[in-house]
């Protein structure tokens, strides 16, 4: 039991600790990173299982009990993230195997992952505010080194961003642990929930606010998000693809978790995130009908997307969380997919603009399906699972009668789709054009790559068929963050 | 690229950097009950490379402790994580602490706890930050360069 | 506490957003070392006044919160980190660039020309 | 069985997509066989369900939103399912021959038969949500369908266009539909039918409804995407623009309107649309010169004909709603057919340009003949039947309905007009235009076989016609379903009557417009409006693309500062104002706390102000490390033992690292370009992060009330943790992972500074192997 929440984070840190020690042989380093990484999925949903059946489970580091050490909580929710994001870690590190590139030409690739694999699986089952800030740190620092791999100067540029960007949201998340401490005297999730709620009102809506603009930043919302576009498409594909996944979505996880967990109903900014949720929304798919990159299209969707998560939390309803919780177990996956698949175009043209690509349905009709499916998904067209879980959000919205931000999310629906065609048009169709160069290192292997994608693509309809119980799932999750006791007494029981 | 140097300042650096070396070492293991830790006792250590650094120029580092600083942060972490894992292998929580009473010749009995290992870990890890630090930024940087791009 | 840590603490963060606001790279990272000397003071801060140090088997009276110490400790060690990569990223900015300085995104800056110049692309 | 034949549909397309290249038209008999199955099917079980024993299958999806997936199978879904699957199956055949040698016949063939899946599932649908599912299938499978030859500019934008036009209106329909599940309860048609809603949010819903049952069946001021979908090959102009896709809106008013006629906006909306349409459309069908544009806005003009009478949710305007709506596909699809055919042979469809059809063409201008006699409502043939019904709806009705009726003959006026014109264009093309190009010439007659399914409509509407009971029963039962008052009684002969006047009256008033060709043109040149919906459509994407770019170029500055600035403003503003809005204040705390705080307050201060002016970078660097130090002796005073040695060593270091990096660059800091933060903004954002910061700190520390969970810790260090100092228990023990996680990241930003200082050097060599005494005996110490 215990080890089954803390081998998602252990065992990717003792793969990191391997794969540095094996230093320069490669196979040896791949077999450790894919064990490590199946090892986590594995246990991830094995957890998943179990925190669904018994409920939640808490496993005290140390031995020492809530509040005073660090708690490690893996609820409904924390268990659906850590199977996503592990999962995504493995195809895509597939995916980098089969691309070489970065994956190749640095010995401390692996490592890296690796630890950005710990940190991501951190900050999702870490019940404790401080612990979260490091978790968050652990992630970052993998993702600064993973964006900068290579050194090219557009790396070095978005890089900067980036970095000095996130190095902001790790200083506001420092004061606000500062705050929490001066008024609470303690930083512990469960804790904090029952504390809150004593602080005087103005003092309690200045944190949460202060908590929404810390998480804010790293999941891109409105008007944090101007880092994202600029920073994402730099990378190498895979490792965007693992950024555009997850990255995002720890942050978005984090603004669940410390909204619904830590504020009393009455603190919950719920019409400013909604107000948030549809500008983010709007302005997210404004810029990327804007742009003339398969990648950085694909980057201001991140965005855009975002808004659709927070407009299932700012509802604060169960139907608004479970829509939410399903929107991103979509997103992750489709989202992850539609990199790779960039990187596929990449790979077979040598440049992801659409003004130099065309005809590859032509050349590449798998390619072409690969991205059709993922594409149509992204735009919420029936019946694949975006739609799914746009209805989700979309009835929701309906049901707490919040018309501005359900108008917002269908206009929003068509924009995604226009952007899909405009990929599609420019990229797909046309007469074939001859690659200009090749940017796939020597010996890639584009058969694993391309079946690292088709995986995804597949998880992604079976997303679709399987959204019944996985809204059933999601609703649980959603009843259990609304309630909030189940947590706090998981945690805090003697 | 070769300094000149003096014995005496040869010798200088030499001394400070035993000194603080063992220096280090107490603070790591006087750290449970001391002010110290691994932390400590791992950036004093750094220092004095850092200090051998400045004082012999680039080829002093590279081999002064004969091992890499890959090999020393992946022991490191290796050892920190390792005392996460080996409690949840035998059915406890992770990070579980154990005390030993250990028999020390000189210093008489003392109470040795696997936080001990754990702090070593972390002394191992800075102390390999550092290295990379002055390989990467010290050394590297004044290796000739075979990208094509313009040396500034 | 005290209104004269509270105003240092300030005033560091002050500093260290003014500093983080420029374009030299080099000036950032100065001033996100101050940002974080700033939120230390806050954080310990955050333990109350202070007093004699955390150790057990003293002679009894007041002792500092230890709980933001040991936060401290962390987060100057992460501090330490990420700056040594922030130089390490401005080392090789000088080194592909010339200089530290942060520029504008290439492609922002091309779809804002088109914005405001000429039309955009209609349909496909 | 609805849903095997749907996945039968599904299959089949995939199947001969992904063996497209190999296929080839043979594509069309595999996917063909889809269509034959429905169309089989319905046939089978007509007499069932015409005897109102309707057909459900159901099974679930998601329930909790109520998408589960019915389908149903009543008597009006099967007329649609003839329509849909019958001349589906015509079609297939006809692009069988007409995909002859073409590389994209493959292609076209899947993607139809993906596309006849949707429609299949649109009509039998019986959950709104399904229904909106295979209706934006419809929309994605034609967006491939009109970009099939996706060289050519034009289809790909013609596609977009369809798309984002019919997309538009299915997302309002979309909303139209939660909104409805929800003030009724049920997202299942027949029920939602059955005890309709009404109040609150329904008249919204229902116009959102409309627009996306306006927008797929090209009703003015949507109509535009329709002709301009015309570069798509013929066959799949034929299926989707004349026989399936776009009766997909018509469809769903029929649906709707028995039960929501009455509901406010409904009726004038829908009436005064589909009139518009009617007479707007066929006004444009008299002007161009392409058949096939001339064919797409007389089927604009008969979607307005059908949408005003399904809209009146009127008994009897539904029964002949329904006759029109298979009398249409029939003479429609057959008349797009032959178009084809000859366009296959001419390789024009410009009637300026069309050649004399000679001897061997004769079946086919029989054909185009008869179909288009259809259209014009000449008897005995199925559309004057059809049409005849119509009128007789109205005839009899209020002002209002005479109103109605009037414009309804003006249209058809038109719609005999344009008939006659395309008529002629076969027959006596030099009737219409004086050729201002030479006429092509033509490769050979029709290819064999091709003329086939356009004969066996042709033959069915010369057969309705004449014996219009072999329909009655079918149009009645469809009739019916969707309203249990309505019944067509179909017959070719009624008597003379004030309907037959009016059928006289229509025909005459027709021949007499294409008549006077000549003037109506000329004044309708003269009339035209300057902008297309076409024009208005591009300027409205241009619209939101400049939009969109102005907002994009607003908020992506792309520039570090600004993006620092704004995250920085808002931190510090958003809770400030929070906090504010809250209005507790826990008074001003002391002024100091110790004496020995003052001293390093002030290195503090000073080292920071320092740093922050200087103009040299190593300066700065180096009174950073003062502020350190200074951090460090505020950690002596505050009790902090571990901190302060901590510090001090660290910033040792850092000064170390500061100063390897900067010995590289130049000392000074150049001038900032393009300063797009000014120094007055950047001295505000940081007095706002100042006095929030101070604001902060002083309003949480006066909020504490419960005792730091830090005084377990202090007690339990010794006992539990086995040491006397608790910051170190703390660390490596207590809140041990933060510990771990730390040295993990100092593990990656070593791995990231090793990267980007080696970035573009050759690997390095490994060390050799040295001890530090044999380093010393070289050194020499």
């Amino acid at each position: 039991m215990t080890g089954l929440v803390v081998g998602p984070i252990l065992v990717p840190l003792l793969g990191a600790a391997l794969a540095m020690a094996l230093g320069r042989s490669r196979p040896a380093q791949r077999v450790v990173s894919l064990v490590a990484l199946a090892t986590s999925v594995v246990l991830s949903a094995l957890l998943l299982v179990r925190v669904d059946d018994g409920g939640i489970v808490a496993v005290r580091a140390g031995g020492w009990p809530a509040p005073i050490g660090i708690t490690l909580v893996a609820d409904r929710l924390a268990a659906i993230m850590l199977v996503l994001a592990t999962t995504m870690l493995l195809a895509v590190v597939v995916y980098a195997i089969g691309q070489g590139g970065a994956e190749r030409d640095h010995v401390g690739f692996h490592t890296v992952y690796l630890i950005l694999a710990a940190g991501v699986a951190g900050a999702f089952l870490t019940g404790d505010l401080f612990n979260l800030f490091v978790a968050f740190e652990v992630m970052l620092m993998a993702s600064y080194v993973l964006l900068t791999l290579g050194g090219r100067p557009d790396q070095v540029r978005s890089g900067m961003t980036y970095v000095v960007i996130s190095l902001l949201a790790s200083a506001l998340f420092l004061v606000a642990l500062a705050f929490v401490y001066a008024a609470t005297g303690t930083l512990s999730l469960a804790d904090l929930s029952t504390k809150v709620a004593e602080l005087p009102a103005g003092v309690r809506s200045g944190l949460a606010l202060l908590l929404i603009v810390v998480f804010g930043i790293k999941s891109a919302i409105f008007p944090l998000f101007f880092w994202l576009p600029d920073s994402y498409p730099t990378a190498p594909s895979p490792v965007t693809a693992v950024f555009a996944g997850l990255l995002t979505k720890v942050g978005v996880y984090a603004l669940i978790r410390t909204q619904t967990l830590l504020f009393p109903a009455d603190t919950q900014p719920g019409a400013l995130l909604l107000a948030v949720a549809s500008l983010t929304m709007v302005v997210g798919v404004l810029g990327a009908i804007s742009q003339h990159d398969v990648k950085r299209i694909l980057s201001f969707h991140i965005v855009s997307q975002i808004g659709y998560m927070v407009m299932g939390l700012g509802l604060f309803t169960v139907a608004g969380l479970a829509g939410a919780v399903l929107y991103i177990v979509h997103h992750i996956v489709v989202k992850t997919s539609l990199f790779l698949v960039a990187g596929l175009i990449e790979a077979r043209s040598g440049t992801a603009e659409l003004d130099r690509l065309s005809g590859l349905a032509r050349v590449e009709p798998l390619l072409a399906a690969l991205f059709l499916l993922p594409a149509l998904s992204l735009a919420g067209i029936p019946p694949f699972s975006g739609f799914v879980a746009k209805l989700a959000l979309l009835d929701a919205g309906v049901g707490a009668e919040a018309w501005a931000v359900v108008a917002a999310s269908l206009a929003v629906s068509l924009l995604t789709l226009y952007s899909m065609t405009k990929i599609w048009a420019n990229a797909f169709w046309g007469p074939p054009r001859e690659p200009e160069s090749s940017v796939v290192a020597v010996g890639a292997d584009r058969r694993l790559m391309a079946g690292a994608t088709a995986g995804l693509v597949a998880l992604s309809l079976g997303i679709a068929v399987a959204s019944g119980p996985l809204y059933d799932l999601a609703e649980r999750a959603a009843t259990d963050l609304v309630d909030r006791r189940p947590y706090i007494e998981a945690v805090l029981e003697p | 690229m070769r300094y000149r140097r003096s014995v005496i300042f040869d010798a200088t650096v030499t001394l400070v950097f035993d000194g603080a070396l063992v220096l280090s070492a107490y603070l790591l293991f006087a750290g449970h009950n001391q002010p110290g830790g691994g932390f400590v006792g791992g950036l004093v250590a750094a220092g004095a490379i850092a200090l051998h650094y400045v004082a012999g120029g680039g080829d002093q580092v590279r081999s002064l402790l004969g091992v890499q600083p890959w090999t020393l942060l992946s022991i490191g972490l290796a050892l920190a994580v390792g005392t996460a894992v080996v409690p949840v292998l035998f059915g406890a929580n992770p990070l579980d602490q154990e005390a030993y009473q250990v028999e020390l010749l000189v210093l008489g009995k003392a109470k040795a706890t696997t936080a001990l290992v754990f702090d070593a870990g972390v002394y191992l890890v800075v102390v390999g930050l550092m290295l990379m630090i002055l390989e990467g930024l010290g050394l590297a940087s004044d290796e000739p360069l075979d990208d094509g791009e313009v040396e500034r | 506490m005290n209104l004269l840590l509270v105003v240092t603490a300030a005033f560091l963060c002050a500093c260290g957003t003014y500093l983080v606001l420029s374009r030299h790279l080099s000036r950032v990272i100065i001033g996100i070392g101050l940002l974080g000397h700033g939120v230390n003071v806050l954080l310990v801060l955050s333990g109350g006044d202070g007093g004699r140090p955390a150790f057990v088997g003293g002679d009894g009276g007041p002792v500092a919160d230890p709980l933001p110490q040991a936060l401290v400790l962390t987060a100057i060690v992460i501090t330490f980190g990420v700056i040594a990569f922030l130089l390490a990223l401005a080392y090789r900015s000088w080194r592909v660039t010339g200089n530290d300085e942060v520029e504008d995104d290439v492609e922002d800056r091309r779809i804002a020309r088109e914005a405001h110049q000429g039309e955009p692309e209609a349909s496909t | 069985m609805l849903f095997g034949l749907i996945a039968l549909h599904a299959a089949a397309g995939l199947v001969v997509l992904v063996g497209a290249r190999r296929l080839g038209r043979w594509g069309f008999v595999v996917g063909g066989t889809a269509p034959l199955a429905a169309a089989l099917v319905a046939l089978a079980s007509a007499g069932a369900v015409l005897d109102g024993r309707s057909t459900t299958q159901r099974a679930g999806w998601v329930p909790q939103l109520g998408l589960t997936l019915d389908l149903r199978l009543d008597a009006f879904a099967l007329l649609m399912v003839a329509l849909v699957s019958g001349i589906g199956t015509l079609v297939f055949a006809y692009a069988w021959h007409y995909f002859a040698g073409s590389a994209y016949a493959g292609r076209a063939a899947g993607l139809l038969t993906l596309f006849a899946g949707s429609m299949l599932g649109v009509v039998l649908a019986d959950n709104l949500l399904v229904l909106y599912g295979f209706w934006e299938l419809t929309s994605i499978t034609s967006y491939l369908l009109i970009g099939l030859h996706d060289d050519d500019r034009d289809a790909r934008d013609g596609a977009l266009h369809a798309l984002l036009v019919t997309g538009l209106g299915g997302l309002a329909m979309l909303g139209g539909f939660v909104l409805l599940g929800h003030a009724a309860g049920t997202l299942q048609l027949s029920a939602l039918l059955a005890d309709p809603p009404s109040g609150g949010v329904v008249p919204v819903a229902l116009v959102l409804v409309l627009l996306g049952a306006f927008t797929k069946s090209a009703q003015y001021p949507f109509h535009s995407w329709l002709p301009r979908a015309m570069v798509a090959p013929t066959p799949i102009s034929a299926y989707l623009h004349s026989a399936a896709m776009v009766k997909a809106g018509v469809y769903l008013v029929a649906r709707f309107a028995p039960a929501f006629a009455d509901v406010g906006p409904w009726r004038p909306l829908v009436v005064g649309v589909g009139l518009v349409t009617m007479v707007a459309g066929g006004l444009r069908a008299l002007r161009p010169f392409d058949l096939k544009q001339l064919l797409a806005f007389g089927t604009i003009s008969q979607l307005g004909f059908l949408v005003v009478l399904f809209g009146l949710g009127r008994p009897e305007a539904t029964a002949a709603a329904c006759a029109l709506l298979l009398a249409h596909a029939l003479f429609k699809a057959a008349l797009f057919m032959v178009v084809g055919i000859v366009d296959h042979a001419a390789h024009t469809r410009d009637l300026r340009r069309l050649p004399l059809l000679g001897a061997g063409w004769r079946a086919t201008r029989a054909v185009a003949l008869v179909s288009a006699a259809s259209m014009a409502a000449i008897p005995p043939l199925a559309g004057f039947v059809a049409k005849e019904k119509a009128y007789a709806a109205l005839v009899h009705g209020d002002a209002t309905d005479r109103a109605i009726l009037a414009v309804l003959v003006v249209g058809s006026m038109l719609t005999v007009a344009y008939s006659a014109r395309f008529a002629a264009a076969l027959w006596r093309p030099d009737l219409l235009v004086v050729p201002s190009e030479p006429r092509t010439t033509l490769d050979a007659g029709p290819r064999h076989g091709i003329l086939a399914p356009a004969l066996v409509l042709a033959s069915a509407t010369a057969l309705l016609g004449l014996w219009p009971a072999t329909w009655s029963r079918l149009v009645d039962g469809a009739a019916n379903s969707l309203d249990p008052a309505a019944h067509a009684h179909l017959e070719l002969w009624h008597g003379f009557n004030a309907t037959l006047a009016l059928s006289a009256i229509t025909l005459a008033g027709g021949a007499l417009i294409f008549a006077l060709r000549r003037p109506v043109s000329a004044l309708q040149a003269r009339l035209a409006p300057r902008r297309s919906g076409v024009d208005a459509y591009d300027a409205s994407v241009r619209g939101v693309l400049r939009g969109a770019g102005w907002v994009t170029s607003v908020v992506q500055s792309g520039s570090l500062p600004v993006y620092a600035g704004i995250i920085l403003a808002t931190a510090a503003l958003a809770p400030l104002l929070a906090m504010v809005s809250g209005a507790w204040w826990p008074g001003w705390p002391d002024a100091i706390g110790r004496a020995g705080q003052i001293p390093a307050a002030g290195m503090l201060v000073a080292g920071a102000t320092a740093a922050t002016v200087a103009t040299r970078r190593f300066a700065a660097a180096l009174l950073l490390g003062v502020v350190g130090y200074g951090m460090a002796l505020l950690f002596v005073v505050q009790g902090a033992p571990d901190l302060a040695l901590t510090q001090f060593a660290v910033e040792t270091l850092s000064v170390v690292v500061f100063l390897l990096v900067l010995r590289r660059l130049p000392d000074r800091f150049e001038r900032e370009s393009q300063p797009l933060l000014g120094r007055a903004a950047r001295l505000a954002v940081s007095a706002l992060v100042g006095v929030w910061v101070a604001v902060g700190a002083i309003a949480f520390s006066g909020a504490r009330t419960a005792a730091p969970v830090s005084e377990e810790m202090v007690a339990r260090s010794l006992p539990e943790g086995y040491g006397e100092n608790v910051v170190n228990v703390i660390l490596v023990d207590i809140r041990g992972l933060d510990t771990m996680g730390e040295i993990t990241v100092l593990v990656a930003a070593g791995i990231g500074i090793a990267a980007l200082a080696r970035a573009g050097r050759p690997p390095r060599p490994r060390p050799e192997r040295r001890s530090i005494r044999e380093h010393r005996e070289e050194v020499g110490a």
